[in-house]
């Protein structure tokens, strides 16, 4: 790709985009600044502030479809500066950042709604509502920034939001570790993230958007290679990708709107969004392209596979997260039109999983907090909006047409049999098997919650719908999650091309027509299974299995492995050190010194009080000096 | 501006000290308010200072030159380069801070509360001296100085084993301090018996005696900083010491290590310096990594956050052996950003400690849910202390790791696992500390019942408002350094490598 | 057999170590302080016969000095050793031995 | 020239030589056995007996005044001060054969042969064959040794001659001041200061009762008994406790059994 | 024969020690003819005036250089410089000795014949005025250190050694409380004093049958004539050496210190450890530097390894000693080792870096054993180290000066200790002894330790029951202990006028 990128710089209304990320920062800030005295109002500001945001999103947007150069941006301030390094607080407006923008805003206000309604009885909403407008603030910097310092701002700006907002009720003991663990995890793709932009820097001098994209092609191989596989990591780490995966579905410890916001619809997105932000990188290098399915594939797999031994709700979602980001991955991975797919798989993700996981937030209120899907049934009679509302992101998930999920999934599941060689059977077949899997635990999910047989226990006497603060967010993320697949499938991609470049595709090893009703097919087969297999309900205790479930009920070891490989010999390593540390080194200088002290302890003996000693000791020394003055005269020392 | 700002800076506390050293000890509300206004007023005055410093001017500034010790050659020569002018800049804003702060502190140990603050402002006094010093020996002066204040504010006012850590800290500094007197002497005779800095900065030196004066030099700087495995002391002097002190300690006083690696040991030993870098990178890359670790391991919320900074000072050496001027900046403004991130950090857990009067985490536990302004400050804290973006000190991390990257992959790479780390110990400590259940032994303790009071508050919000500033918009700070360190890498003789691939156009 | 007068000093050097190691092995505090007469004793002799060797008077003088030198020592050092011995009953320097370590 | 003086030419003389062996020997065995004598006394007059032999040295070697010096001020003045405190003090005072210092002995030994070694071998191979000029030019120069020695001793060495002089008062203050024990006035009682307290009221001027004295008893803390029978505490020093007899003691004789 | 031509003799040169010894004389007149109870009266200000004026005479004679007395004397820049630091320093001293208001009676014991614990000796202890021969010693000893450093000749120099110690000797034995140790300090002084001045003896001896004359000039004509016997040379340089090393305390001659600093009455020990030493350096100074240049580069190795060996007793055994005046001994042990240092360059800057830490020594060190004199309870001086604890809070202005006075020891800056120990580091740096400036600066690595563990004491300990208070001192240990903290503290920070008179006065004369 030889065309040159270039940023044009901002006017009119684009001039102003810095409001967007202003406006939720500013009302974080105040929330959290003004402490109880905002807790009456906190919440309404918290939604205005990302309202406002999304209405000048939008309007950020048309202004951005009526420039000839779809990419504008704003540098605010010189931001840091050194040498030959330099980079600006700088923003960017292009089509990628505004689909971002608009998913973030426009869903992460619907949440923000419905948040107020979740939240109403916890005494912390004000707080709560303070670090989800960080979180979006930071959001918009990770997908406006102009350059990869700006995006990294952001992305740790998310993974604090992240970190709060999972142990946000800190004094559970179990929120406070499963934040510390999302943070940690972070922090491994943090590294290696910052670790490329080093490279760049030293490889180009720049780290701006458009000079790394313009200068990208003087790279090696091997540079490319390296970088990529860096900026991979950072993402996994963010998206609870395959190694960095255990974190995201132990912070389902967060209320439920930061699960539906930051852990399936925007956040976790980011990697997807770094990879897409980076095609350039990754499209220079075939071998790096590979690495990207592979771990997309394999990623999506595990998650689909544990998702189906899962008993918690949210922990079926985070899964099935997972496993879609996974889809996603394997679309950026791809490379060349699947990007957009994946951005539009993105998109539609975002709609749909913030309402299954509003829709789980919503049972679980009526349900005391209840999560456990094996202790539900028959909901559908007491919460209705809920159960239409789930029942439709339930058929877009899982593929079904028309709804959206078909639309986005679809198309990435035909680009991975348009690979050139027998890889486009491995990812090919994995997507498809992944689709099937997505449809078995989805509709695992929805049976067992709500239809079949009551299961739960009696102190929960009146199952109840929630208020409509709730449930209007909830409906218009089912609308979303009905047509936004359709719709955005064609336009999308056509809007992103000056991004991600033009559509090119390859030829498939099978007819299109053909991956369309496999794919169809493995979802109904899936979701057949379930349904039968569910929908007189379940045992409401644990029942005996076979490995592979045991092992996916265990999250396939991963967790055991983390805990055997890093966290034992760490603790074992910070112990010794310790000890190595007070007895070792400070022993040591100790020692050093309880020497001297022992050395003058008995040489002060040799001060016996006998006059005699004492002259002794001067013959000794005269003897001694004598003889050395003679040696030299002698020149024995010569 | 002809105004001897820098002599009068380092006089004006010293003055204050005795002022509130002579007041009654009956009257202890007194000297805490002398001693405020005078430190407020010295703020003031560097303010100043700061405003009239031009930061595209000379590369020393304010410079003043009284003789002293004809004899010897050693002037009273006061000069502020971009470097030094950050750090009594830091000095002058954490001061009436950590007097605010340590408003109770004397009176605990039923001691004299007169003293103690004029102890502080004596300390004050000493730290500007040594870092206005253009004079090796003028600096020397004060690098032994400073010692004896911090000595008694460790011994008298500070707690758990106190005399231990404070003659411990004191040995340490001595036994470095004695080296660089070794060093002092031979660059004196060697030099041409002259302690201008400027003149030895152009005197040439052999290779040998070159590189012994350098390890004479860096041995004082090593354990002042300190480095691993020089560092045993300031576990020992932070946790003892009262926070207020502690914080001035490690914010400032050991900063005096870094900055005399930049000031005394690269300039004037360049040869030197490029010949031991690699020692100095790794001793500094060992500490990240060791002193983070064993900051996990900790028990005592004031030790933890000495070994933080031993870490956070080996991210300083890397960045100022790289000699590179991205490493080099992001080297000073760590040394301004870990003293008010630290600075903070310890004044925070300073809070904690007064409440509970214990130090030790596990007599902690679900503070937040007690305290939870306090705990927010102390996670505030604790991410800038772990650089997170947005907070200043990522600003500087980011550059050390960043410029130290282009001339050295593997220490940079390793460096940069710190930063795991860093959020290892920082959150690690937060959860123990203020999250999960709360401790029954917390809740029934009286001091927990009080969240934040305005007084404390004061303290904290400059140094919150200033590091996320200069989180966002380190420019003022880097302007000023920039060309200091611009001039300290010719000084060693260093250049920046170019782009590895790419064209130089694009690099603009 | 001729001898010189180097025997002279040899028998000095060897008067001056016995004194010398007189002083380490006797107790009795004026026994000790003979012990040192007898090593100026043989310095006076060094010098002697010094003087005779280089041919000047000097040497000579310098015994002539030693010896007031030395007789005003012996009235302070006598003096010194009394006034323990009234307290103590007893001149062995053993016995004074509180001060030590 | 004086005799002495010729004899001072190098090498020695036979004379001298007939001398010195005899006397050289003499005052080896006078220094070791003031080393080894047990007596102090013994060690004092050993060491007399070698410093005599020191002074017929002297004056072997051209310096007649200083022989006699030596033997008058030395020997006979210097040594009789250390005679007259030896008998004072520690007459019988000899040194005990234990030596209480572990080793010191052994060790002093051996250091004093290295000593002696190290400096009669140096001085042996330095000053072998070397040529002494002999004082009879010197003596001569100013009509005699003893001429000699004054002409020195009041031109070149006259402030280190003068300043001696603050040595001897130096010796003599000291020697007050350690030894002497001043009688103050008021310290000691006068004779009428004495009668008139005896005869003060309150005193018993007649001479005291004896202590009592019995057959079971003669302890001087056994108090007399006055006419009435009762003790008479008089009788018995002041620093004793008088002491209560035993009923046996009291009971007449004969009758205890 | 029979016209002797006396020698021209400058009296003005010799002022200072004639005068001292004239006043020395008076003072033993006034024993005999003032009564008792008024002699302190007449004693002390005799004594000051004295020394006053031989200060008067020895700024008189400031620049001149040359030889007086038949060669005997040398009036130089270094003679001059150090007979006006004894005199100084012997003022100071001399107050201290003076005092008589911290003990009845002052410091020293009314009758020292007197057996000890004898009914008689009780008495005395009460209150008794202390015996004023005191005085005249004094001023012997101090006449005789004048002529120390300004002796010329070997034979001079021996009898002025002597003229010195035999007062010291004396002074010794005068203490008013613990008398035993005082008489035991006395005899140790003496026996071992006795026995070094007889191997100084015979070093002037080889030495005079090395060169065949005995004045500083002619030996350092014969050593660079190079005639005559090695051995001679070198086994007399070395028995020279001995003694006075020895007066200097020096290891392995310094075994007498501690006992001696310990069980003297205090002014006396601190009048040893600055004037004695100032004595002692000034000698050594005069032999090597004018004597024996010629063989510097023999002699230097071996008194370098003394002056290591030196600092590192001094500083090692330091660290346990656990009486605060024995501590200063040792302190005064490693501090000869500084000394020696300086000494040891051989160069100019040797001699005027050695003479100002002389002076600056000696000022810090008589404060301190100023404020040792202080810190008492019933029964005298409270002299351990663990009586000392908490005395920062009785006491807060003395423990605060001798905590000065103690950072002065260790060598901070700011203090007199640091610029002089820069002084003589500097002079062996430019010397080419960087072996030796390495050893100093380890020692005062080690050396720091113990003060340290005073100044913990002092503050950081609570005081306990038996911590003895400080005694409000009198005017003359105020005039004293001032004099002492603010030359300490001037000479830190203002060392400039004392560094050029050093600078000027480094010249010998030979």
């Amino acid at each position: 790709m030889e065309h040159t990128v270039q940023f044009a710089p901002a006017t009119g209304l684009l001039s102003g985009m810095w409001l967007l990320v202003a406006l939720p920062a500013v009302s974080a800030a105040v929330l959290l600044l003004l402490g109880r005295r905002a807790d009456r109002w906190g919440h309404w500001l918290g939604c205005l502030s990302v309202g406002a945001a999304f209405v000048l999103g939008l309007l950020s947007f048309f202004a951005l479809r009526g420039q000839e150069n779809r990419a504008v941006q704003l540098n605010l301030w010189e931001f840091i500066s050194a040498g030959s390094f330099r980079v600006d607080f700088g923003l960017l407006f292009d089509p990628l950042s505004a689909v971002f923008v608009l998913l973030i805003t426009g869903v992460g206000f619907l949440i923000h709604v419905y948040a107020v309604g979740y939240m109403e009885h916890d005494e912390g909403r004000r707080r709560f509502f303070g670090y989800f407008n960080l979180f979006v603030a930071a959001m918009l910097v990770l997908v406006l920034g102009n350059n990869y310092v700006m995006t990294f701002l952001g992305w740790e700006g998310v993974g604090l939001a992240s970190y709060l907002l999972i142990s946000f009720w800190y004094v559970r003991p179990s929120a406070a570790t499963a934040g510390k663990k999302a943070f940690l995890m972070n922090r491994v793709g943090d590294a290696a993230f910052v670790i490329a932009i080093f490279l760049l820097f030293a490889q180009l001098g720049t780290v701006n958007f458009d000079g790394v994209a313009n200068q990208v092609h003087t790279l090696s191989s091997g540079v490319t290679l390296m970088l990529g596989l860096l900026l991979l990591l950072g993402a996994t780490g963010k998206s609870g990708q395959f190694p960095l995966t255990a974190w995201l579905p132990d912070a389902m410890e967060g209320p439920t709107p930061v699960s539906a916001l930051i852990h399936a619809a925007t956040m976790v997105t980011g990697g997807v969004y770094l990879i897409a932000r980076s095609n350039f990188i990754f499209t220079a290098n075939s071998t790096l392209q590979l690495v990207v399915v592979s771990v997309g594939a394999l990623t999506l797999l595990i998650g689909a596979i544990i998702g189906c031994a899962k008993d918690d709700i949210k922990r079926v979602l985070a899964w099935s997260t997972v496993s879609q980001i996974g889809y996603m991955f394997l679309g950026v991975g791809l490379g060349g039109a699947a990007y957009a797919l994946a951005i539009v798989h993105l998109l539609a993700h975002g709609f749909f999983k913030a309402g299954l996981f509003l829709g789980a937030g919503s049972v679980m209120h009526g349900m005391r907090d209840q999560v456990d899907i094996r202790r539900f049934g028959g909901l559908w009679k007491y919460m209705k909006i809920t159960w239409v509302t789930f029942g439709l992101a339930w058929l877009a998930i899982i593929g079904l047409p028309p709804l959206s999920g078909f639309f986005s999934k679809e198309p990435i599941i035909v680009a991975a049999f348009e690979r050139k060689d027998w890889t486009a059977w491995l990812f090919g077949i994995a997507a498809l098997l992944g689709a099937g899997l997505t449809a078995f635990y989805m509709t695992r999910l929805f049976m067992l919650t709500f239809h079949g047989p009551k299961r739960w226990t009696d102190d929960i006497e009146h199952p109840h719908e929630s208020p409509p603060i709730m449930t209007i967010p909830l409906v218009l993320l089912a609308v979303g999650s009905v047509a936004a697949g359709g719709l955005m499938v064609g336009p999308v991609p056509k809007w992103l091309t000056p991004v991600l470049g033009h559509e090119v595709r390859g030829e498939a090893v099978l007819a299109h027509s053909a991956i369309t009703i496999l794919a169809i097919a493995v979802t109904l087969i899936g979701a057949g299974l379930a349904y039968l297999l569910f929908r007189d309900g379940t045992a409401t205790a644990p029942q005996p299995a076979g490995a592979l479930v045991t092992a996916a009920r265990k999250n396939l070891y991963i967790d055991a492995f983390n805990e055997a490989v890093f966290e034992k010999p760490g603790i074992f390593l910070t112990r010794a050190l310790v000890f190595l540390d007070g007895k070792g080194i400070d022993g040591a200088v100790n020692g050093i010194a309880a020497s001297v002290g022992g050395g003058s302890g008995r040489l002060r003996r040799l001060q016996t009080g006998f006059v005699r000693s004492y002259a002794m000791s001067m013959l000794t020394g005269a003897l001694l000096v004598v003889a050395a003055f003679l040696a030299v005269q002698y020149g024995w020392f010569a | 501006m002809n105004f001897p700002f820098l002599s009068v800076l380092t006089v004006a506390p010293l003055v204050g000290a005795v002022v509130v050293a002579l007041l009654p000890r009956t009257r202890p509300a007194l000297a805490k308010q002398v001693a405020l206004g005078w430190s407020v007023a010295v703020l003031a005055l560097s303010v100043a200072m700061w405003i009239a410093y031009q930061a595209g001017g000379d590369r020393f500034q304010f410079r003043e030159s009284y003789p002293w010790i004809p004899n010897w050659g050693v002037r009273f020569t006061f000069a502020a380069d971009g470097i030094a002018l950050v750090m009594l800049m830091l000095i002058a804003v954490l001061m009436p801070l950590v007097i605010l702060a340590s408003w109770h502190d004397a009176e605990r140990g039923k001691r004299n509360v007169p003293v103690y603050f004029a102890l502080l402002l004596a300390l004050q006094s000493t730290m500007f001296g040594v870092f206005a010093a253009a004079d090796v020996f003028l600096f020397y002066v004060f690098f032994e100085v400073m010692l004896v204040p911090m000595y008694f504010l460790i011994g008298s006012y500070g707690g758990g084993k106190r005399q231990y850590a404070a003659v411990k800290f004191f040995l340490y500094s001595l036994v470095g301090g004695l080296f660089m007197l070794a060093a002092v002497i031979g660059l004196w005779v060697l030099g041409g018996h002259t302690f201008d800095w400027q003149a030895l900065v152009d005197a040439n030196f052999s290779t040998g005696a070159e590189r012994w004066l350098f390890l004479g030099f860096f041995a004082a700087f090593a354990i002042k900083a300190p480095f691993f495995p020089f560092h045993t002391w300031l576990p020992d002097a932070g946790g003892a010491a009262p926070a207020g002190a502690a914080a001035i300690l490690v914010g400032v006083l050991d900063k005096v290590g870094t900055f005399g690696i930049l000031r005394y040991c690269l300039p004037l030993f360049p040869e030197a310096s490029r010949y031991f870098a690699p020692l100095a990178l790794t001793l500094a890359v060992i500490g990240i990594i060791y002193a983070a670790l064993l900051a996990v391991g900790q028990n005592d919320l004031k030790r933890l956050v000495s070994y933080t900074s031993i870490a956070h000072f080996g991210f300083i050496g890397v960045g100022i052996f790289a000699f590179t001027t991205q490493a080099g900046t992001g080297a000073v403004l760590y040394m301004v950003n870990h003293g008010l991130a630290t600075g903070l950090l310890f004044l925070v857990v300073g809070m904690f400690v007064a409440r509970r009067n214990s130090a030790l985490v596990s007599d902690f536990g679900g503070a937040g849910k007690l305290l939870p302004l306090l705990a927010g400050v102390l996670l505030f804290a604790g991410l800038a202390s772990l650089a997170l973006p947005g907070t200043a000190p990522f600003v500087s991390e980011f550059l050390v790791l960043l410029g130290s990257f282009t001339v050295n992959k593997t220490v940079a790479v390793i460096a940069t696992s710190g930063i795991i780390l860093a959020a290892g110990y920082v959150l690690w400590m937060i959860q123990r500390t203020t999250q999960g259940t709360v401790n029954p032994a917390l809740a029934s303790n009286e001091g927990m019942r009080h969240d934040m009071s305005l007084r404390e508050k004061v303290v904290v919000a400059p140094l919150i408002a200033l590091i996320v500033l200069l989180g966002f918009y380190p420019k003022p700070v880097t302007d000023v350094i920039n060309p200091a360190v611009k001039a300290t890498m010719a000084d060693v003789g260093a250049s920046d490598p170019a782009p590895a691939a790419g064209t130089t156009e694009a690099a603009r | 057999m001729t001898l010189t007068p180097e025997w002279y000093l040899l028998l000095a050097a060897a008067l001056f170590t016995i004194g010398a190691v007189g002083v380490l092995i006797r107790r009795n505090a004026i026994v000790l302080f003979m012990c040192v007469e007898l090593m100026l004793n043989a310095a006076n002799l060094a010098l002697v016969t010094f003087s005779r060797i280089n041919g000047t008077l000097d040497g000579q003088i310098i015994a002539f000095f030693v010896m007031v030198v030395a007789a005003a020592e012996v009235v302070v050092g006598l003096a010194i050793i009394m006034s323990i011995f009234r307290t103590r009953r007893s001149a062995s320097v053993d016995d004074s031995n509180l001060l030590k370590y | 020239m004086t005799p002495a003086a010729v004899l001072a030419a190098t090498p020695m003389s036979t004379g001298e030589m007939w001398v010195f062996i005899p006397l050289g020997i003499l005052a080896l065995v006078g220094a070791l056995g003031m080393v080894a004598a047990r007596n102090a006394v013994h060690s004092a007059l050993f060491l007399v007996l070698t410093m005599l032999c020191l002074g017929v040295f002297y004056i072997v070697q051209s310096g007649p005044f200083l022989g006699v010096a030596q033997i008058i001020v030395y020997t006979g003045a210097i040594m009789m001060l250390f005679l007259f405190v030896l008998m004072l003090v520690g007459r019988d005072a000899s040194d005990s054969l234990i030596e209480t210092l572990r080793g010191q002995r052994v060790a002093a030994i051996l250091l004093g042969v290295g000593f002696a070694g190290l400096v009669c071998v140096g001085l042996g191979r330095a000053l072998a064959g070397t040529t002494a000029k002999g004082l009879a030019e010197a003596n001569s120069a100013h009509g005699g040794n003893v001429q000699g020695l004054a002409s020195l001793l009041f031109t070149r060495y006259v402030f280190a001659f003068e300043v001696t002089s603050a040595l001897l008062i130096t010796a003599a203050v000291g020697a007050m001041l350690l030894a002497h024990i001043e009688r103050r006035k008021g310290e000691r009682p006068t004779q009428p200061e004495q009668m008139r307290a005896r005869f003060a009221p309150g005193n018993y001027p007649a001479p005291k009762a004896g202590p009592g004295v019995y057959a079971t008893s003669d302890s001087v803390a056994t108090a007399g008994l006055l006419p009435d029978g009762t003790l008479a505490a008089r009788s018995i020093p002041e620093i004793l406790p008088p002491r209560e007899l035993t009923s046996s003691e009291t009971a007449p004789k004969g009758t205890d059994r | 024969m029979n016209d002797l031509k006396l020698p021209a003799i400058d009296y003005a040169a010799l002022a200072p020690m004639l005068i001292l010894f004239g006043v020395a004389c008076l003072g033993v007149l006034v024993e005999a003819a003032v009564p008792r109870a008024r002699r302190g009266l007449v004693q002390v200000p005799l004594g000051l005036l004295g020394l006053v004026a031989a200060l008067v005479f020895v700024i008189a004679e400031a620049g001149t250089r040359k030889r007086t007395a038949g060669e005997a004397i040398a009036i130089d820049g270094p003679a001059l410089f150090l007979q006006g630091a004894i005199i100084v320093l012997g003022v100071v001293a001399l107050l201290l000795i003076a005092e008589r208001s911290l003990e009845p009676g002052g410091p020293f014991v009314a009758q020292p014949a007197r057996p000890v614990g004898s009914e008689a000796d009780r008495s005395q202890a009460a209150g008794e005025g202390g015996a004023t021969e005191a005085y005249p010693l004094v001023m012997f000893a101090l006449a005789g250190m004048l002529l120390f450093v300004a002796a010329n000749d070997l034979l001079t120099m021996f009898v002025a050694l002597e003229v010195f110690s035999l007062p010291l000797y004396l002074l010794c034995a005068l203490a008013r409380r613990r008398r035993l140790l005082s008489q035991e300090a006395a005899l140790k002084y003496f026996l071992l004093g006795a026995y070094a001045s007889a191997f100084f003896l015979f070093g002037i001896a080889l030495i005079y049958g090395y060169a065949g004359a005995i004045t500083f000039s002619r030996i350092h004509q014969a050593v660079t004539a190079g005639t005559g016997s090695g051995v001679l040379l070198f086994a007399g340089l070395a028995l020279l050496a001995i003694g006075l090393l020895f007066k200097a305390a020096a290891a392995p001659f310094h075994v007498w210190t501690p006992d001696v600093y310990q069980g003297a009455p205090t002014p006396i020990t601190s009048l040893m450890a600055a004037c004695t030493k100032t004595a002692a350096f000034g000698a050594l100074l005069r032999v090597l530097y004018v004597g024996f240049p010629g063989a510097t580069w023999d002699f230097r190795p071996i008194i370098g390894v003394i002056a290591i060996l030196t600092m590192l007793v001094g500083a090692v055994l330091a660290v346990t000693q656990t009486d605060m005046k024995r501590l200063l001994a040792y302190s005064s042990i490693a501090n000869a080792g500084y000394l020696l240092v300086g000494v040891l360059a051989m160069t100019p800057e040797g001699v005027s870096s050695t003479l100002f830490y002389l002076v600056a020594y000696g000022f810090t060190v008589i404060a301190a054993f100023a404020v040792v004199t202080l810190v008492r309870d019933a029964d005298g001086e409270a002299t351990h180290l663990s009586r000392w604890a908490g005395l920062g809070r009785r006491s807060p202005l003395f423990a605060g000066v001798f905590t000065f006075l103690l950072l002065a020891f260790a060598g901070i800056p700011l203090t007199s200790g640091f610029t002089s120990k820069f002084a003589v580091f500097g002079a062996a740096f430019g010397g080419g002894q960087v072996w030796l400036v390495v050893a100093g600066v380890v020692t005062s690595m080690l050396l720091a330790f113990p003060y340290l563990r005073v100044v913990v004491m002092m503050w950081l300990s609570e005081p306990g029951e038996s911590t003895p208070s400080v005694s409000v001192p009198g005017a003359f240990t105020s005039a004293a202990l001032v004099i002492g903290v603010l030359v300490t503290l001037l000479l830190g920070v203002l060392p400039g006028p004392l560094l050029d008179l050093t600078t000027r006065a480094g010249d010998f004369v030979r």
